[in-house]
């Protein structure tokens, strides 16, 4: 079953069009990497999921829902949570208090769970055990990304998107957080992971698309993506020569 | 086009005479008056829209400013008997300096500070004034300012006077259409719209803004002399922080950005007010004047509101203003 | 050198946002800065600009040092840049934004425009004949009376060039033209690019399309992490094995991604 | 010596005052990015209102808490008809649209309340306390002791209870606080209702004091400014340290130079700090944000 369909999305930064007709879906308990060159559209595709962007046109349905246009807390409440570029976390609060508001959308509705779950989450990253009266500000920068990941899972989603953990960390990091989403989708949570660093995002991944210029050029299983020159063209581009029946083989 | 032109070119026409011939149609002379008091306080709005409109800062200070330039002439020619000339020039160079050592901080800063410091700034200068002992007159002001008298001429009627501003405003009117179609202008509504891109295009942005708003202090100093040479005594009272609102409500409902604004939004809020000290008591009993405040507050709150382009955003550029306004005026004149 | 630019180091707060970069580019090239996201390229503008002060190290033009000028400096040096987001005056038509990159070399002052004195005119229809070649140049001419906000983005980002070009500057920093533009627009801006080297314009290009990259820059400068990790042409780039683990990943024991990409 | 110290509790009463309006003034700016310049306003009605209720026959309790509660909900009034409506407009805006709301009310109590002053009686009776030989008010013990309370409060709320901290996460990170569900909008409206309250207690509490006049408002507003200004804009700690100081200025100043120079004191202390260190004095000393 789909937990997630997007059809035909189109978004505007002011003038600019950001995404030009995204289409795709997440089939429950996947990992869905997303990957392409920078400015290609992927963070804005994220934003705009998870109710940060308006959308000026297309669908989106979570769970069979429409979620399009709703309010970031309306969307986190159904359970689609995202851990944000740059980690985005709240500098000069602690650490505990980064990961209860985490749960801000169901604070009052179950108060006692909260410790439940923030044992959960220092269990999944025994790096914060210790450090939960810390200001997160002054982490280094894994942890300050166990922090952000940790926090989008207090709210307990079905649906996690993250963007670009890697981003900045150094490998030995980026695997263990990779082994981390790993171990999520196998308690049941469904993630959409936009990298840069293609490597390392299909190795974790079920499935990937790939986004040039607003667009999925090319969707499939990882195995096929690999061995894809497309995908590396989308990082590295082509010289001279090519670029005119590359355009072709890309239905320009 | 040409017809746009020719319509255009017969509203000025008409505009212009209707002013040439008002006074010997006019058979009060407290109409005249308050279409002098609308010319002069045009020169003082025309100075705050420049700093507002192109340099996107509000100065609540401008009755200050004001102020200063009538009691230069004031002070100047009752204490010292200075002449008309240099007394204006006094009176206009004061508050450009006085702009320059305010504004050189401030304006690079972000932000409320202008407005906090002109503010700050407007009381202050407002405290100097009522507490300036025998220099100023304390708060009964100054008497027995002479007529302004230019190579003999001199300005004793109400006629008279009413000429030599409505001359001011349009030279000034002149100017500043000069301005907005030069370098100067074009570079000040660019540092409006992206400052970081006028300053990788060349413009120094700080010394632009600056010369801005030391502008928008002459032309008050100049309004600030000229209304004490009209009204020939001064106190504190018409340069109060109150006053600095009603300039910059008049600025904004004429609409920021524009070259005929002022002088439009003056009009109509001097108009609001006269209109407003007849209404009021007969809605209210017992009320003073002082009333039409609420209407001014509520005025200010509510074309913020509905309708703030012409403040922030969507700035047209102002030719095109001028030719809607135009055609604007002319096509209801035109039903009626 | 036309452009020397040695040991540009810039921190934020304690993070290392450009380390310790050296570079040099010639008169008439394409010179292209690519590297992954967060990796500095927009920063070293920002620096060779004069928007934010460098740490350490030093720029020189035609050797002279542009330490410690303010933007409107460098422009006024012959250095011109355009923004990654567009920074038009939103405002203004498209003829009076080319104008006032024109005014760059106009001389007369808030008095004299104020009081039009003599010469004024005279100035103002030389600039004004300029920015409209430039215009013409760039295909903009339907566009000279409409303001800036309500172009095309396409021709925004055009109408940008147009503004920095009716300056005459001697070099150009581009941050991220293709930005936004679809593919056919990419490919034009790529041959405009290439006129504007023929036409003798040194250009510095930061740019995601890496197309348009490999098929107009004379040699790359490739960033990550604040510091450079290669330089040559696009050839020798695309065959660089640091540059591909940079934008792909490293995965060194990685079976199936490692025979294939290295 | 004894008159210097007379000074000194003169000027921090009223300088607690002005750390109170301060206080309200830099939790909007920090919580909404708006400088409130109705905040002098919120004062005179809660001082009148409070008044007017006293006369009515009300207990001074109970009209200091009605008086506080109709004070809110003119800030929570505001806030949603006019504030919240040009939520993406630019400061200059804002600003003014602030200024409006001011001249209204002042307006508006100027028809209600007219030109008279109008009292309370000071909260608890008997005659001035002697400290260290200098004679301090019982109602300016609790002008002190509502200070204390707020401050404390305002703290404990911020630093202790999760909703002060997820108001925190939104001056810090806003992006990131909608993605956790926080609404800003609400979190503006909770700003400006908060403000109507402490100006409204300030403004009562005060009122036995220097009484109740429908202008009051502008010239305290003012001088909340130059606290908050001298404190570092969006500093909480800076706004207090900031009102004590000005009020300590303020009194010496008239004491000692001349007492038309009160008003002045505050105003050239504005104008140097706007030169001389626009970030405010305090701001890098304490540094912390709310």
């Amino acid at each position: 079953m789909n937990i997630l369909d997007v059809n035909g999305l189109k978004v505007f930064h002011g003038r600019a069009q950001a995404l030009r007709g995204v289409t795709f879906h997440a089939r429950e308990g996947e990992i869905v990497a997303v990957l392409g060159a920078n400015g290609a559209g992927k963070s804005t595709l994220l934003g705009t999921l998870s109710g940060i962007y308006a959308a000026k046109a297309g669908e989106v349905y979570f769970k069979g829902e429409p979620i399009i246009r709703q309010s970031p807390g309306y969307i986190v409440k159904q359970g689609l949570s995202l851990v944000p570029e740059h980690r985005q976390i709240f500098n000069d609060l602690t650490v505990q208090d980064n990961l209860l508001l985490g749960a801000f959308h169901r604070y009052i509705k179950d108060k006692g769970t909260l410790s439940e779950d923030m044992e959960r989450v220092l269990g999944i990253f025994p790096a914060l055990r210790g450090r939960e009266r810390q200001t997160a500000g002054i982490l280094s920068g894994g942890l300050q990304q166990m922090l952000a990941i940790g926090r989008g899972l207090m709210a307990r989603p079905k649906l996690l998107m993250l963007d670009e953990p890697s981003i900045g960390l150094a490998p030995i990091v980026v695997r263990e957080i990779m082994e981390v989403l790993s171990k999520l989708r196998e308690d049941g949570t469904t993630i959409i992971l936009v990298e840069q660093n293609a490597a390392a995002a299909l190795r974790v991944a079920d499935r990937a698309i790939v986004i040039e210029r607003g667009q999925v050029i090319i969707s499939g299983k990882p195995s096929e993506l690999v061995n894809d020159e497309r995908v590396q063209h989308a990082y590295l581009g082509r010289t001279g020569g090519h670029a005119g029946n590359v355009a072709v083989a890309f239905g320009y | 086009m040409p017809r746009g032109n020719l319509m255009k070119y017969l509203f000025i026409a008409a505009a212009g005479i209707g002013f040439v011939v008002l006074p010997f149609v006019l058979k009060s002379n407290y109409l005249l008056s308050i279409f002098i008091v609308i010319g002069i306080y045009a020169l003082v709005v025309q100075g705050l829209g420049i700093i507002m409109g192109y340099a996107g800062q509000v100065s609540f200070g401008q009755a200050a400013f004001f102020g200063i330039g009538a009691y230069a002439v004031a002070i100047l020619t009752t204490h010292y008997h200075w002449g008309t000339i240099p007394a204006l020039l006094a009176a206009t160079v004061l508050p450009s300096l006085v702009a320059a050592v305010i504004g050189r901080p401030t304006l690079k800063l972000k932000e409320h500070y202008l407005a906090l410091a002109t503010l700050a700034f407007g009381l202050l200068v407002h405290i100097i004034f009522s507490e300036g002992g025998e220099l100023t007159g304390g708060p009964s002001g100054l008497t027995g300012i002479p007529y302004l008298n230019i190579g003999g001429f001199v300005f004793n009627r109400d006629y008279k006077f009413y000429y030599l501003v409505w001359a001011v405003v349009v030279l000034v009117f002149l100017g500043v259409r000069n301005l907005d179609r030069s370098r100067i202008g074009r570079s000040l509504r660019a540092i409006r719209d992206s400052e970081v891109a006028a300053e990788a295009n060349g413009i120094n942005s700080a010394a632009l803004k600056l010369k801005a708003f030391v502008f928008s202090a002459f032309l008050a100093g100049l309004g600030g002399g000229i209304y004490a040479y009209y009204v020939t005594f001064i106190s504190p009272a018409p340069f109060s922080f109150n006053i600095s609102i009603q300039f910059v409500l008049m600025a904004v409902i004429g609409g920021l950005g524009t070259i005929c604004g002022p002088v439009l939004g003056v009009g109509l809020v001097v108009a609001l007010g006269e209109a407003l000290r007849w209404l009021v008591p007969l809605v209210i009993p017992h009320a003073g004047g002082e009333y039409q405040i609420i209407f001014f507050g509520l005025i200010l709150v509510l074309a913020m509101i509905f309708k703030p382009e012409g403040l922030s955003t969507g700035w047209r550029k102002i030719t095109d203003s001028e030719k809607a306004e135009e055609t604007g005026l002319l096509e209801t004149s035109a039903n009626t | 050198m036309f452009l020397e630019v040695s040991g540009l180091t810039k921190h934020f707060g304690g993070v290392m946002a450009v380390e310790h970069i050296n570079f040099n580019v010639n008169k008439g090239e394409i010179f292209a800065l690519i590297g992954p996201n967060g990796a500095g390229k927009t920063t070293v503008f920002n620096l060779l600009t004069g928007m934010i002060p460098p740490d350490k190290g030093s720029a020189k033009f035609k050797d002279i040092s542009l330490n410690g000028l303010m933007p409107y400096q460098i422009r006024h040096m012959g250095i011109a840049r355009t923004f990654q987001n567009l920074q038009l005056f939103n405002s203004l038509s498209a003829l009076e934004n080319v104008m006032v990159g024109a005014y760059l070399s106009g001389r007369k002052g808030f008095i004299q425009s104020l009081l039009r004195l003599p010469g004024v005119a005279g100035e103002e229809e030389q600039v004004r004949k300029k920015s409209l070649e430039v215009i013409e140049e760039l295909g903009l001419e339907k566009d000279i009376n409409t303001p800036a906000l309500a172009l095309p983005f396409g021709k925004q980002r055009l109408l940008e060039i147009a503004r920095v070009l009716s300056g005459s500057p001697e070099l150009l920093f581009l941050d991220e033209p293709a930005s936004g533009l679809n593919a056919s627009e990419t490919k034009q801006l790529a041959n405009f690019l290439k006129r504007l080297k023929e036409k003798g314009l040194t250009l510095v290009l930061v740019e995601h399309d890496m197309d348009t990259v490999m098929n107009v820059a004379d040699r790359i400068l490739v960033l990550n992490f604040g510091t450079a990790i290669a330089e040559g042409t696009p050839e020798e780039i695309q065959r660089n094995g640091e540059v591909k683990k940079a934008y792909l990943g490293e995965e060194e024991q990685d079976e199936y991604i490692g025979c294939k990409w290295s | 010596m004894d008159l210097y110290l007379q000074f000194l509790f003169s000027g921090l009463t009223l300088g607690s005052i002005y750390a109170l309006i301060a206080l309200a003034l830099v939790t909007t700016y920090n919580i909404t990015g708006i400088l409130n310049m109705a905040q002098g306003e919120f004062v005179a009605l809660g001082a009148l209102a409070a008044c007017t209720l006293y006369s009515a026959g009300f207990s001074l309790p109970a009209a200091f808490f009605l008086a506080v509660i109709a004070t809110a909900v003119v800030g929570g009034l505001m806030e949603r008809l006019v504030i919240n409506p040009v939520r993406n407009a630019s400061n200059i805006t804002s600003i003014i649209i602030t200024i409006g709301v001011s001249i209204m009310i002042r307006g508006l109590a100027l028809l209600i309340w007219g030109t008279n002053p109008y009292s309370l009686p000071a909260f608890t009776e008997g005659g001035p306390l002697k400290v260290l030989g200098a004679a301090v008010n019982t109602q300016s013990i609790w002008v002190f002791g509502l200070l204390i309370v707020t401050v404390t409060g305002l703290f404990a709320f911020m630093e202790k209870t999760y909703w002060g901290k997820a108001v925190r996460a939104c001056v810090i990170n806003r992006m990131a606080a909608k993605l956790m569900g926080i609404n800003p909008y609400i979190l503006s409206l909770m700003a400006f209702i908060v403000s109507g309250m402490l100006g409204a207690a300030a403004g009562v509490f005060i009122t036995p004091i220097t009484l109740a006049t429908y202008d009051m408002g502008f010239s305290l507003g003012l001088k909340g400014f130059v606290a908050a200004i001298i404190g570092g804009i969006n500093n909480v700690g800076g706004a207090i340290i900031g009102g004590l100081l000005l009020g300590v200025l303020e009194i010496f100043g008239a004491g000692l130079i001349s007492s038309g120079l009160k008003d002045a004191v505050a105003l050239i202390v504005l104008i140097i700090v706007l030169l001389l260190r626009p970030q405010g004095i305090i701001g890098v000393v304490s540094g912390r944000k709310v």
